[in-house]
């Protein structure tokens, strides 16, 4: 298989086609939205969690991006739900890689991880869950 | 297809000036379509920098030894190459900085700072690049003015209309456009604007970054105050660049950045500036790379900026001819005769990112992205686009290798 | 004569990657001894950029395809590699800049501008270069704080009883210090006067123009929150340099320049920066130039700092002993093991300018004039000194041309 | 005669020894300062004019410099007495240059330029002549 093929597998496309997790979510717990700078994609989370106020039972988001960072995304909501919050603030990139399961290069990596990146932001702000340095620039909002 | 002109461009001689063309990517030539990103570097360039590094290398301006004489010599020579290209009255009025970005902002900032306030209006363009767009709604935060833009049609290209209710909303200070937009390859009506601007008491900053090494740039006919440019954008080395302006305006500016060189005298109590141009070079600047800088405008000039023109307008014209005929592809931006070679288009349901992936696997290298124009996106409706861009060395088959590429995007996408 | 370290560095071999050693200035090889102006520059790092031109260059950052990938790859490997050079926490710290003088004025406008105000005392010394100095006194003027000095005893050591009567002026904010002063070669005490600036509440700044090429630098060990210093003084190509601060200050700072890279996103509404280090850099920054100066700090290492230094001191101490023996020469500032290979004198009723013309006939390359510290100079009464400045490739017998040269200037003089 | 020997010949030697025209003058109808940025050397210029105001009928300056500088100054003198302030604003630096009479690197020729700048710049302030933009870099007054 071509690295291109491998890049654009079956899976990936299904994500990128049909998102699993698109939409937001009216009410939601937790919320966030981020900007991958370099193509000026977008993307906003929406968690809700579970009687526990800790259980995240469901996940949306919405936003525009490539293939991979849509794919991406959608694999996302798959991997998180049911999850607690702390659980997530803690998932290490490379768990939602391994999901992927493609090579990429370092700026598409940031395409991939722009979801997963966006969600922390989200927990951190509605549960005050660890941010790691890694994360906090989608979180910086100093502006003009 | 017509190869007059990249004919009398003799395209297959120059490109044996670049070393990167016999590069492989995924075993395939490289068909480098992102010039106006950045361009490649010729062996003429490459050549004089090594030269002068080990013959005439050491810091410029002040020693009074034979290697310093040389490089100071090599240094302001390019000075006046500069002052040449774009027929600046002075080479005083010649200032090195590190890029286009930095010379808009020393703009800004220096001429910005004190001149700008509440009722002040600064003007930019709805197609500016980041550079002449966040340095000025920066300024214009920080001392009060208003900031305005002009908006453009469909086709890309300013609405003028749109003049005077800006003008009515205060004095009107500065108007800052680029002269050929990087996203669209428009080719912005910048004396008309400097016409406008001067009537209203203002000046006319020009973004010259995308239009200097693709035709001849003349300061006094666009009738401009400042103009501003890369070298990296026309065959010479990253970090340099150039701002042109009035010396009246710059003899009244305070500097921008402050230390050695562009000081006349310091002491504790008091420190006044050196003369033009060195007031606003501080520090000890990119010497060589100003130096490789000339060189690169000394290898464009002896092509000709006519001929690398018409070369770029017949790749831009078979560009656009071929990507019609692609069902989804949609081109922006207006006809082949308001612009340089430059073409933004988006592929439908694919992702500019994608479409670019994929192109690189076949050897072909696009910028896909907002191109640092974000207003511009959101005018147009999207988030990025796809950009091919060309220069005297882009050639009629490359384009054909990307139109061969986007059937293959279409095919992987199903779309 | 102690050849031993200058033996361990293996100075002909190291030569021999030096071409402008080859050149003949009035017919003599060049005794290059003005290296803390600029340093001359190896084929190692000539070569490498060389090869990054022809086989890696584009832009950086945002190119999906394969050359921009390998530029991001050589850009950020250079970043790297400035992160362990100076021992710096995360390379998300370092930001490219075009010098030491540009870090400088980023801290001075960026950090200064929103944190300085009336009441507030910019503390720099006596000893600063014009780059450390003038961007805080402007800064310091424009925002209403007072600007303050510590002073130096007469062989050139920071008099630090001083900092009790500065700290009653009012809130010390800024200490701004270089870690080896050009003119003199004295090493300062930035770690105490680190401590003393956070008991203040004052930010600690380190200008390492002078120090990074010649001694081992680690950014946590000296307890600073800033440091700058430029490739060109340590074999790199002109045109880069380096500025590290501590996370939660640059996080907390509005940047400096504005235009592409260092934006998250734009709109005519509001802007917002991208994360760290991109927030500072600003448009296409000195791409090959950054990837040079990593090969030159590669080069360096690999030789060894401490042989360097330990080659460096040997030199400065004979070039001491030489000099004092010659009537009529004064050497400014401390004794050889309080400096680096820096020497500053002057000849009795010659003018510096004419000290150094007359060197060069003989091939001698030395450096006339304030140095970029006037209110040094100032406070040694003199106007300007002659300075020889020595690195890993100078000599013994450089100075010993050196001690011939100002024999002859005696002679051409009667003095 | 080799270059050194000439950049360093008998006359220039002796003009710097033995300055004309060197101290100041007090009072004096027109005077300024000037540095030169390159080594911090500054010098001084006053001048005296004859009953028409106009014609300069002494010339002194103070200040620090090398060789060239403080010879070509002492030069200058010698030069511009008996001339009216306009011929002195518009007398070309070459004729300075020729008396000098050795050659000059670019970074030399600023040395030896400095005093005739100030000259002209002390003229401008009060006699109103006018100052090419070659000099006026030495007239300028931003400061911080
Ligand atoms: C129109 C325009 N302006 C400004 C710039 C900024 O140029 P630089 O990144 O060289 O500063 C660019 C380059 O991307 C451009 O295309
Ligand atoms: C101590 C010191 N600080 C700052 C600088 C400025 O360095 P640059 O000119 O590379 O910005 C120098 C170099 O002259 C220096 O020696």
């Amino acid at each position: 298989m071509s690295e291109l093929e491998q890049m654009y597998r079956e899976v990936i496309l299904d994500h990128y086609k049909n998102p699993r997790g698109h939409g937001a979510l009216d009410p939601a717990d937790a919320t966030a939205e981020g900007q991958n700078p370099l193509c000026g994609d977008e993307v906003t989370i929406f968690v809700r969690f579970g009687e526990d106020g800790e259980t995240i039972d469901d996940v949306g988001f919405e936003g525009r991006g490539c293939a991979i960072s849509q794919a991406a995304t959608s694999m996302l909501t798959e991997l998180v739900k049911g999850r607690t919050a702390s659980e997530v603030a803690s998932l290490p990139k490379e768990d939602l890689l391994e999901e992927i399961g493609i090579p990429l290069t370092p700026i598409r990596l940031k395409c991939a991880i722009l979801g997963l990146g966006v969600l922390k932001v989200a927990l951190h702000r509605a549960k005050g869950t660890p941010l790691p340095p890694e994360w906090q620039g989608l979180a910086d909002d100093l502006t003009i | 297809m017509a190869v007059s002109s990249a004919k009398a461009l003799e395209v297959e001689r120059l490109r044996a000036d670049f070393a990167v063309f016999d590069e492989l990517v995924n075993g395939k030539p490289v068909a480098y379509l992102d010039s106006a990103s950045s361009t490649q570097k010729p062996r003429q360039v490459l050549d004089a920098m090594r030269e002068f590094y080990e013959h005439s290398y050491a810091n410029v301006h002040r020693g009074v030894y034979t290697l310093a004489e040389r490089a100071t010599e090599g240094y302001e020579g390019a000075r006046e190459k500069v002052r040449a290209y774009i027929n600046a009255p002075s080479n005083r009025e010649v200032i090195f900085t590190r890029s286009a970005t930095e010379a808009l902002n020393l703009i800004a900032y220096s001429w910005g700072l004190e001149n700008l306030g509440a009722g002040d209006v600064v003007v930019i363009t709805e197609l500016e690049h980041h550079a002449n767009f966040v340095p000025w709604q920066f300024i214009a935060k920080k001392t009060g003015a208003q900031f305005a833009h002009i908006p453009i049609d469909d086709a890309g290209e300013l609405q003028l209309d749109a003049l005077d209710e800006i003008a009515a909303r205060g004095n009107v200070k500065v108007v800052a456009n680029n002269l050929v937009s990087n996203t669209l390859g428009t080719i912005n009506p910048v004396e008309k604007l400097a016409v406008w601007a001067h009537e209203h008491g203002a000046i006319m900053v020009v973004d010259a970054a995308q239009a200097a090494p693709h035709r001849h740039i003349d300061v006094q006919a666009l009738g401009c105050d400042f103009l501003a440019f890369s070298s990296h954008k026309v065959c010479g080395p990253s970090g340099a660049g150039a701002l042109w302006g009035r010396r009246e305006l710059l003899d009244a500016m305070q500097p921008f950045n402050f230390g050695g060189e562009m000081i006349r005298s310091v002491s504790l109590e008091r420190t006044s500036w050196n003369e033009l141009p060195y007031k606003f070079e501080a520090g000890t600047p990119a010497i060589a790379e100003a130096y490789g800088f000339g060189v690169a405008l000394d290898y464009v000039s002896e092509i000709g900026l006519d001929a690398i023109e018409a070369h770029e307008h017949e790749l831009v014209v078979h560009a656009m001819e071929q990507l019609a005929e692609i069902p989804g592809v949609r081109i922006f931006g207006p006809p082949a005769d308001r612009r340089t070679g430059i073409v933004s288009f988006e592929v439908a349901n694919v992702h500019p990112h994608d479409v670019a992936q994929i192109l690189n696997w076949e050897g072909v290298a696009v910028r896909a992205g907002h191109h640092c124009t974000q207003p511009l996106m959101t005018r147009l409706g999207v988030a990025a686009t796809t950009r091919a861009s060309f220069y005297l060395y882009s050639t009629h088959e490359e384009i054909d290798r990307l139109v061969a590429g986007l059937l293959k995007v279409k095919e992987t996408f199903g779309a």
